[in-house]
């Protein structure tokens, strides 16, 4: 793969300034549309790691529908979204923090044996072979991501309803036609 | 350096970046997009994974790894909206009633 | 009669239902529900103990994750005994209550607890292995909390409560840690000495010292002692009960069922000894100089439990033994004849309040005095001289530092208890109007005062009964005690009781001021200095790590991080 | 073409549990509404499927028996519970009963999960659920408990996947790494985080925060299930761990849990009066237990599921009795929920003859066994210094027993009854818990 160690470097680094972007800006706005960038350079990844299937995934669940749901939420929220400074111990407790991790991370990676890629690997091994493991060793797992989808769709409905009072008294039918007002801002 | 190290090392630091980013914003739709980058750095490990190991199977993972971001998403900014939207520059740091 | 016997710790079970489902449903009549359980027990217990027979009762598996997961109780002579004990005083003490509890409205609720504590009582004395110990031992513990702590609104109560708690918590650990240690197949209490169950590390002598911190705790020895003295926040049949009769005393009898093991383990022995002594000179000093009236007799309650460790120390399990039985009758004796003037006294404890109160009171006034009597060992008539006696000649024999520093604290046995008898019932009254007496009430106590002094006068002629019939299942007897104990040793020990009631009486009489108004004048149960300021360390502790739990979500995720790069940086640099 | 079944790498019961649990999910979903909006319907139409999946588990193979039965019952029990809810908070009660099924379908997943990606999506599915769990109750302190347990349980998941990454760069496969394969510093940092990603379900010390909060702020008659169903699962998922990687990961979570014991016990005795709050330190106590037990040695694994499983009946029981009370009030309880309020405490305490005592019982004997005479003591004094907090307020609870002659039962009694039937039977036969998490 050395042959793209120069485009996957570009890949790299814009993944990681753009990240730096999401945390360093200090307009939820800015944030969401730096995390655009960053999805966007992570697909390309993927994409240079010869698993496209996965930067399509990336393209089209992440940016498109992720990223615009934060950017949605962003637009949503009053006065457009403005955030407080963080404080200087906020900023060193971040830095300690990325540090640490950085430095245990890099630490095992230290004492790792060195990455190699399979001969087998090079190539990509296609939607075919994915769906093949989709619904081989990962049926379980996949087939349980539809209740994971379904607890987190009742659960958004819950938590967004859970202001409003259940009357005690079951409503009257003709009430029930009546189109349910959109409550976003109380 | 090797692609695979430089791969390697860019999620290690996606992850570091995320979790400073989770420290740093006092705005929860805000926090929420670092946690994000935490997910997408151990997605990127991952497709890297299926890379070296040449296996089908972690490419899939990724896939279902997506689907969990997504469904994070949803709960996260659901609880967000719902806790802060009365006030109009939300804070974090004001979510500490319950201590001790 | 043994197998029945086995299964005793039923016994308390039913009143306990009846009473806690309201029956009978008149409120003066309450408890009377529970009555019967104790009289059966002492029933069933004296004839098991008579006929000298031997049962058990075994469920195999019962705990499939312990080294001896079975449910095993046993009934020999040993246990009969010590169940006729808890019988006897558990009857009296219920008669007894029906007076001092007449007008509580929680006096149902406290003969639940009084049910709860003898059957608990009754599992512990009962049991064949370590697991089953451990329900009676913990649910004894429980009972005598829920009891300290009765009277909720009275102040230091519950305070009192949770330091006995603590107390017994750190015996349960001790017993906790024993019965996870001992190896499979191990458990069972009367084969804890055999070399397979003393296989684990440390051998027998770790075991042995878990069991003797246990028993420490259970019996107020050493520094556990402090919770004893402020569990007399609970009402006066309790302290009796429980704080004097019974379960204090079980620290003794784990040591008693438990002695081949100890005879394994020298050191242990020798602590034992040591810290019995030490206790017991060091409560008699403290009874003396105490403002309240029942903590000086709970100050002589743990002296006296200190003579028992002692003798448990220097390899005479039935001398302790012995001693247990007899104290048991005259301890519970002088609690209900103190009770009596305490409720007179409508609840005041303080002796300067109780200053001559003693002599309203004829039934508590004679108690009281044979009580004393037979604490400082008068020979021939009194209990406590045969088994004392007992214990002094075994000290002097095997170890005689023990054994005269035992005899030299009988000294202190008198002065304290002198000083006591003195100031309540022989000084004039201050103020003789302050008494309330209800003769209705009064009955009950009184009548249960009278088996209790014949326990005081005539268990001690038991001895050579006791003997024969225990068998082997208290230690091998060296000494059957005679019918005539009139031997050196007893003698000498009397006399120096008697100089002390008399320099006590002496002094109480030449500045009765000074004698009733103590060094310090505190009769509350408030924490002895050094354990509140190690409770006080916990609490800050625990204060400060609440401050840690600030509630602010970043510093949370800043903690998790940190922990988890710590823990890898940790796990990789140990590889 | 000749069909060939894949290896699902889970129990075939343990996935007919899931699907009944899923079914029932959808079934109370569609037709609650339609029927009545009554809380009862939806427990007369969720108990069902929780039980038949509870029947489906006593057929599973040994080690998974006891979670899902387990499971299944505490989701039967909170579904009980589930008319307090409605007296208490306007919540849509169809929807709870959904999570509750939904959430515990995960669980099983969780605790009978062959392969890492099926812990992580089995994992993700109970704490989503959870996280909505905690979010229902009155006022804002439920939902901020809620944000925060979510945003740190997302990090945890996001350490968590990225341990599943380390592992497949080193092994490349997705199943639990075997203790050969730990010699490769990736796989076995891979494992420690996966581990770690596992225990914030249970709430140990460094990761408790967001759960301590949780446990603290959700609304009683859901606070029970979310910790129980929590810990049970994620005790069976770290046996299994722990079981495959063996010594480094082991020593790991006995430490950890020792210090957990620790934390819990002083947070604890910080409390005072505020029994909610004592109860999710206790919890993290608990944890303490469980992750000290699942390392400690080879059979250690099958005592945590043991401790977890009685932590869950027992845990249960309290906040059943609690459930009509969301301020945690225990002077209005009455007869019925304070005599069943009292066997929890006692049995959280671990005083025997509950089956709280037998299980840390249990738990110090493996660890005398494998984790060493330090970890074993730190336990210990843990467990008995317990009753100082647990036994404060049972004076006040016992003095309230006679209080109220005709008192009414509360509409949680059929959940309260079943509760305290299980912690009797289980303090009375502790030897039936241990039979169904007994593998060979």
């Amino acid at each position: 793969m050395s042959d793209l160690f120069a485009p996957l470097a570009v890949g790299c680094l814009v993944a990681v300034l753009s990240a730096l972007a999401v945390i360093l800006v200090r307009r939820p706005i800015y944030a969401a549309i730096a995390l655009l960038v960053h999805s966007l350079s992570l697909a390309a990844l993927f994409a240079l790691l010869a698993a496209p299937m996965v930067a399509v995934g990336q393209l089209i669940i992440y940016s498109g529908a992720i990223v615009v749901l934060f950017l949605f939420v962003v637009t949503l929220l009053p006065t457009g979204g403005r955030e407080l400074a963080p404080g200087s111990s906020r900023l060193v407790m971040a830095a300690v923090a990325a540090a640490a991790l950085l430095v245990a991370l890099f630490a095992s990676f230290a004492a790792s044996a060195p990455l190699a890629t399979a001969a087998s690997a090079v190539a990509d091994l296609g939607v075919a072979a994915v769906g093949r493991a989709l619904f081989g060793p990962l049926l379980v797992a996949f087939e349980l991501t539809a209740p994971l989808l379904l607890v987190a769709m009742v659960g958004a409905v819950v938590i967004w309803r859970r202001h409003e009072p259940r009357p005690r008294v079951a409503p009257k039918p003709q009430a029930a036609t009546e189109p349910r007002r959109l409550v976003m801002h109380q | 350096m090797s692609s695979e190290t430089l791969v390697l090392a860019t999620s290690a630091m996606l992850f570091a970046v995320g979790a400073a980013g989770a420290l740093l914003h006092r705005h929860p739709v805000a926090m929420l997009m670092a946690v994000e980058i935490m997910l997408n750095a151990a997605n990127l490990l991952i497709v890297l994974g299926a890379r070296v190991r040449g296996g089908a199977d972690a490419e899939a993972a990724a896939l279902i790894v997506l689907v969990l971001a997504a469904a994070e998403a949803v709960i996260g900014l659901a609880l967000a909206l719902a806790f802060f939207r009365r006030r109009t520059v939300p804070d974090v740091n004001e979510a500490a009633e319950i201590r001790g | 009669m043994s197998e029945l016997l086995a299964w005793a710790w039923i016994f308390a079970l039913p009143g306990l239902v009846l009473t806690a489902s309201g029956i009978p449903k008149d409120q003066k009549r309450a408890g009377y529900a529970s009555l019967p359980g104790p009289v059966v027990l002492l029933v069933i217990a004296a004839i098991a103990f008579a006929q000298g027979t031997e049962a058990s009762v075994t469920y195999l598996n019962w705990l499939p994750f312990l080294a001896d997961g079975a449910f095993r109780s046993l009934a020999d002579p040993l246990s009969a005994l010590l169940l006729a004990i808890l019988g006897f005083v558990a009857s009296l003490v219920y008669l007894y209550s029906l007076g001092y509890m007449a007008d509580d409205p929680g006096k149902r609720r406290f003969f639940v607890y009084l049910d709860l504590f003898v059957a608990s009582m009754a599992t512990l004395v009962l049991a064949g292995n370590l697991a089953v110990l451990l329900i009676g031992w913990t649910g004894v513990g429980i009972s005598s909390f829920l009891l300290i702590s009765f009277w909720r609104d009275k102040p230091g109560t519950l305070g009192a409560g949770l330091q006995a708690l603590a107390a017994n918590a750190i015996g349960d650990g001790a017993l906790l840690l024993a019965a996870s240690i001992v190896p499979s197949g191990c458990g069972a209490l009367v084969t804890l000495h055999t070399a397979e169950c003393t296989r684990n590390p440390g051998g027998a002598e770790f075991l042995a010292l878990l069991l003797f911190i246990a028993a420490a705790a259970k019996s107020a020895q050493g520094p556990l002692y402090f919770w004893l003295p402020n569990a007399m926040a609970g009402p006066t049949p309790i302290s009796a009960l429980i704080h004097a009769a019974t379960m204090v005393a079980a620290g003794v009898y784990l040591l008693v069922r438990t002695h081949a093991l100890l005879a394994l383990a020298p050191n242990t022995m020798l602590a034992i000894a040591a810290v019995g002594v030490a206790t017991a000179l060091a409560a008699s000093v403290a009874s003396y100089f105490q403002a309240n009236f029942k903590k000086g007799i709970a100050y002589s309650t743990v002296a006296q439990l200190g003579y028992m460790f002692a003798a448990v120390g220097v390899g005479a399990p039935f001398a302790a033994l012995f001693h247990l039985f007899t104290h048991a009758a005259f301890k519970a004796l002088l609690f209900l004849a103190a009770g009596i003037v305490i409720h007179g006294a409508a609840g005041r404890e303080g002796l300067l309040d109780l200053r001559g109160l003693g002599r309203f009171f004829p039934y508590s006034r004679w108690g009281f005095l044979i009580g004393s009597l037979a604490l400082i060992g008068m020979p021939l008539i009194t209990a406590g001289s045969y088994s004392k006696d007992s214990i002094i000649e075994a000290g002097l024999e095997k170890q005689p530092i023990v054994g005269w520093l035992l005899l030299g604290g009988v000294i202190l046995t008198g002065l304290y208890i002198g000083r006591l008898f003195s100031i309540v019932y022989l000084a004039p009254a201050n103020d003789p109007h302050t008494v309330h007496r209800d003769p209705d009430i009064e009955r009950p106590m009184n009548w249960a005062l009278v088996p209790l002094m014949v326990g005081a006068v005539a268990f001690g002629w038991l001895g050579s009964y006791l003997v024969g019939h225990l068998g082997d299942t208290a230690g091998e007897i060296e000494h059957v005690p005679s019918l005539i104990n009139l031997s050196l040793p007893g003698l000498a020990a009397f006399a120096l009781g008697a100089i002390g009631f008399a320099i006590a009486w002496w002094l109480s009489q030449r500045a009765p001021a000074q004698a009733a108004a103590p060094a310090s004048a505190d009769t509350s149960y408030g924490a002895a200095t050094w354990v509140r300021a190690i409770a006080d360390a916990g609490y800050a502790v625990s204060s400060g790590l609440a401050r840690v739990q600030s509630g602010v979500l970043p510093r949370y995720a800043f903690g998790s991080l940190l922990a988890v790069a710590a823990i890898v940086l940790v796990r990789v640099s140990l590889r | 073409m000749t069909f060939v079944p894949p290896n699902l790498g889970m129990s075939n019961h343990a996935l007919l549990a899931i699907g009944v649990l899923v079914l029932g999910a959808i079934v109370v979903l569609l037709l609650v509404n339609v029927i009545s909006t009554k809380a009862t319907v939806a427990v007369g139409l969720g108990v069902p499927f929780a039980l038949v999946a509870a029947i489906v588990g006593l057929q599973a193979p040994l080690p998974f028996a006891l979670a899902i039965v387990g499971l299944s019952l505490v989701a039967t029990i909170a579904l009980l519970l589930l008319p307090a809810l409605e007296a208490e908070v306007p919540a849509q009660v169809a929807e709870t009963a959904a999570l509750l099924l939904l959430g515990t379908a995960g669980a099983i997943a969780l605790a009978s999960a062959g392969d890492l990606l099926q812990v992580v999506v089995g994992l993700e599915t109970l704490a989503l659920s959870a996280v909505t769990l905690v979010a229902i109750g009155r006022g804002a302190r439920p939902l901020e408990a809620a944000f925060k347990y979510f945003v740190l349980g997302a990090i945890s998941l996001g350490g968590l996947l990225y341990g599943l990454g380390l592992i497949y760069l080193g092994t490349g496969s997705f199943g639990f790494p075997k203790a050969a394969q730990l010699s490769n510093t990736t796989t076995l940092i891979g494992a420690v985080l996966v581990g770690l990603g596992i225990a914030f379900e249970l709430a140990v010390f460094p990761l408790h925060w967001g759960g301590l909060d949780a446990y603290t702020a959700a609304a009683p008659a859901l606070a029970g299930y979310v910790m129980s169903a929590s810990k049970l699962a994620a005790a069976f998922a770290l046996g299994r761990l722990v079981l495959a990687t063996g010594v480094p990961v082991a020593q790991v979570l006995v430490w950890v849990g020792a210090v957990t014991i620790v934390w819990g016990t002083f947070g604890a005795l910080a409390q005072g009066r505020d029994l909610r709050r004592m109860l999710g330190y206790s919890a993290v106590t608990h944890a303490g237990f469980i992750a000290l037990a699942v390392g400690s040695g080879p059979s250690g694994p099958i005592t945590a599921a043991f401790y977890a499983a009685v932590y869950g009946t027992m845990a249960m029981l309290v906040f059943a009795a609690l459930a009509t009370t969301p301020t945690g009030d225990i002077s209005t309880l009455g007869r019925f929920r304070s005599a069943a309020l009292a066997l929890g405490l006692f049995s959280l305490s671990g005083i025997p003859p509950t089956p709280g005592f037998w299980a840390k019982l249990a738990v110090l004997v493996v660890a005398w066994q494998a984790a060493g005479a330090i970890p074993t003591l730190i336990a210990v004094a843990g467990g008995v210094f317990s009753v100082l907090y647990y036994l404060r307020p049972i004076p006040e609870i016992f003095a309230a027993l006679r209080a109220s002659a005709a008192e009414r039962l509360p509409v949680t009694s059929p959940g309260i009854a079943l509760a305290a039937a299980l912690v009797i039977i289980l303090g009375l036969f502790p030897g039936l818990a241990w039979t169904l998490a007994r593998a060979g």
